[in-house]
């Protein structure tokens, strides 16, 4: 518990080094997830669209009739 | 086989096409432009007209196909001061006279400004107009005073996106008038135009775009 | 096209093959950054001993000079796609150029940072003008500069060469901003602070620091692999391959 | 085909034109002229009227006083000419584009740059800066306000095709200014302490000079990778 403590305290410079690991590693994953949110959006947005197409050409063949 | 079909042509297309996002704006197109011809680009709004035009005078990259000038693949050096173009944007600075604006255009082709001017500008029908700032004009004498520009340079092509708009029917008469000596005397021209117009010299030829 | 690009380099140009190749790659990449990164932080933060005169404020060294370093490198890699992606206009370049500047931006801010909280109990300010710390500041500013102007285009294609080019120009500057800070300093005698003084570094010390350095290294790549493959998504929206991988994701 | 009488007379042609488009509309001339003004008047009350203090920072003031006057003006160079289609025929014109762009470089240093050299003086005299300093001031000046120009049209011709650029044009240009104003400054600086102020002057001229051959080509470069699309 004490070589925690220790540990924890890093020779009284604590402020300084916790403070930078926790921006390194806060900012590293806020990279990380940033492209996961987004491919969740293209997709979604990519299906969005695929879905207009396909209703919009089943309903051509009433609008335009069948010509030679 | 008319004489024109075997000579080299100034202007071929093979396959042209032109992505914008990955997605092609028209379809791929084919065709030959002779010197001595006119072909009249025809197709609905948004089909690709102006973008053509804007492939074919240089100022966007060819995305798919080829572009001969001349037999030779199309170069920017190659073909320069041989096309003229105009655009739904005039080219034209507001603040300056047609007389100024028609010298700046000499200067960039590398001409001598010369009486030439006046007598273009009146034979557009801008007489008493010469030295008024185009700010001031109507849009049917903006667009005349951008047609000017043919009349003053020379050049083999000309590339005209919708150039009878905003033109009253002298206007338009204007137009063909131009383009029936441009053709006469061994150049060539490509029009937009979503309306029907009627040539006075001949049938031109018709590119149809499809989506 | 010119003939002399490996071929093998033109195949995995191509966004179907390398989606499927990053996809593979990732976790791979990620894995061993994750590893690199345990190994390191528990050879800098447990085993190495205290410096004898920094004391324990030392230990930012682990994050901190990776971190300058991945923003040197970033810049380095996005300058090369960059040039690849203006002369040859091939489509993975830019995406590769354009996906590494949020990267490259969120390790110069990192670098900026922990530079800054290691340098208030060292030398006892928070900030100086030195060439180093300027030429960093003015290299986040250039990928924030390229990011700004990917995005205020309409056409993202359009909008990556338009962003490689700066990012080309920008090249050129860092040096001549590192050099015109160092003379500016000479003018100014006084404000100058020897950041990095000994540069004499144990052993006990510099295998964590490596570490960490190849774990930096392995999480840009993973990184970088997952941007790509997301915006190439985007990119390729009309394609058949993406449209498979819509529906197949949507059924799973 | 095109020989060289040809070219100088497109170049004429090109140096005439924005200077009468200038001219035309004088009123946007003097507009960074008195921001600048206006903003020098702004130090003093600050930071008030001590001499020793206005002394000091008179030189940096004015040289970024007028690096901001000049970024002002510096987003309307390629602006109308995109707008009106100008550029479009600009670029198609059987002429060197690089060599058309610099000379358009020219035309707007002219305009916006020249009017703020001949009102630094009397900025500097508002700030107290010692007369002997203003002849060290005025060749910096001199020097730095083309180098801001050319690569400021660089990087203004990279925004051309976006319709936001304003803010994004700082964000670029300014970090990029860094060794013109530390150059500039530092000219301005030694010569006040009195000592040695040629060195950076020199720096200046040769970041001039390769900025004049490299930047109308970049310029180029970037204005047809703005129109294609």
């Amino acid at each position: 518990m004490n070589a925690l403590q220790q540990f924890l305290a890093m020779g009284g410079y604590a402020a300084y080094v916790w403070p930078a690991y926790a921006l390194f590693f806060a900012v590293l994953l806020a990279d990380t997830l940033a492209p996961r949110l987004r491919r969740r959006r293209v997709l979604a947005e990519l299906r969005a669209r695929l879905a207009r197409q396909s209703a919009r050409q089943e309903r051509k063949p009433l609008s335009t009739p069948a010509s030679p | 086989m008319t004489a024109a079909d075997t000579a080299l042509p100034l202007l071929e297309a093979r396959a042209l096409s032109f992505f914008r996002q990955d997605e092609p704006v028209f379809a791929p197109l084919d065709f030959r432009l002779h010197a001595g011809e006119l072909a009249l680009v025809e197709g609905d709004n948004g089909s690709g007209k102006t973008t053509l035009l804007r492939m074919l005078a240089g100022l966007l990259h060819i995305s798919a196909g080829e572009l001969h000038w001349r037999g030779e693949p199309m170069q920017r050096d190659r073909c320069a001061g041989e096309i003229l173009f105009l655009g739904h944007q005039l080219g034209l600075k507001a603040d300056l006279s047609p007389r100024e604006n028609l010298r700046i255009a000499a200067g960039l082709h590398g001409m001598r400004e010369g009486a030439g001017a006046a007598s273009v500008l009146a034979r557009i029908g801008l007489r008493g107009y010469e030295d008024e700032p185009v700010r001031r004009l109507s849009a049917g004498q903006k667009k005349r005073a951008a047609l000017a520009r043919l009349l003053l340079l020379p050049a083999s092509l000309w590339l005209l996106d919708e150039p009878y708009a905003n033109l009253d029917r002298i206007g338009i008469a204007l137009v063909n008038d131009l383009l029936e000596s441009h053709t006469d005397t061994g150049g060539a021209a490509m029009v937009t135009s979503h309306g029907t117009v009627s040539f006075h010299g001949g049938e031109p030829r018709r590119i149809r775009m499809h989506d | 096209m010119a003939s002399w690009i490996p071929l093998w380099l033109h195949k995995l140009g191509s966004p179907p093959t390398f989606y499927r190749f990053a996809g593979a790659l990732q976790p791979w990449a990620m894995a061993l950054a994750l590893l690199l990164g345990a190994i390191g932080l528990y050879g800098g933060l447990v085993l190495a001993p205290a410096d004898y005169q920094q004391a324990d404020a030392y230990r930012i060294i682990f994050i901190h000079v990776p971190s300058a370093w991945m923003s040197m490198f970033i810049y380095a890699v996005m300058g090369v796609a960059s040039f690849v992606a203006l002369v040859w206009r091939i489509k993975l370049a830019e995406v590769v150029a354009m996906e590494s500047a949020p990267i490259g931006a969120a390790f110069t801010f990192i670098t900026l940072v922990t530079g800054s909280l290691w340098g208030k109990p060292m030398w006892g300010t928070w900030w100086t003008w030195d060439a180093r710390l300027t030429s960093e500041l003015v290299l986040l500013f250039l990928f924030l500069g390229v990011i700004g102007l990917y995005h205020a285009f309409e056409d993202r294609r359009q909008g990556a060469r338009a962003a490689a080019f700066l990012a080309i120009i920008g090249i050129i500057n860092v040096p001549i901003v590192h050099f015109s800070v160092n003379w500016w300093n000479t003018l100014h005698q006084g404000s100058t602070v020897n950041v990095f003084g000994q540069s004499k570094i144990s052993a006990d010390m510099l295998w964590p620091l490596l570490t960490m350095t190849l774990a930096t290294k392995f999480y840009y790549l993973a990184s970088l692999f997952s941007r790509a493959r997301t915006d190439l998504l985007a990119l390729e929206g009309g394609k058949d391959w993406v449209r498979k991988i819509a529906e197949d994701e949507a059924s799973r | 085909m095109m020989n060289r009488p040809s070219l100088a007379s497109a170049c004429a042609a090109m140096l005439r034109r924005d200077l009468t488009l200038a001219w035309r509309r004088r009123g946007d001339i003097a507009m960074p002229v008195l921001y600048a003004l206006i903003v020098t008047m702004l130090f003093p009350f600050a930071l008030g009227p001590e001499d020793t203090l206005l002394q000091r920072i008179a030189g940096g003031v004015v040289l970024v006083t007028v690096l901001l006057a000049m970024l002002l003006a510096l987003d309307a160079m390629f602006a109308s000419d995109i707008e009106d289609g100008s550029l479009e025929q600009l670029v198609l014109a059987p002429q060197p584009l690089a060599l058309m762009l610099g000379m358009k470089i020219l035309a707007h240093w002219l305009a916006t740059a020249l009017p703020l050299i001949v009102i630094a003086p009397l900025m500097a005299a508002m700030l107290h800066l010692p007369g002997v300093v203003i002849p060290v001031l005025l060749l910096a000046l001199v020097l730095a306000t083309p180098l801001l120009s050319l690569l400021g049209a660089v990087l203004v011709a990279l925004t051309a095709g976006t319709r936001r650029s304003g803010m994004l044009l700082a964000l670029m240009l300014l970090p990029l200014c860094v060794p013109a104003v530390i150059f500039a400054a530092g000219a301005v600086a030694a010569a006040q302490q009195g000592l040695p102020w040629l060195a950076p002057v020199a720096w200046l001229a040769a970041a001039l000079v390769l900025a004049v051959v490299l930047a109308p080509l970049a310029c180029a470069a970037a204005l047809r990778i703005a129109l294609d699309a």
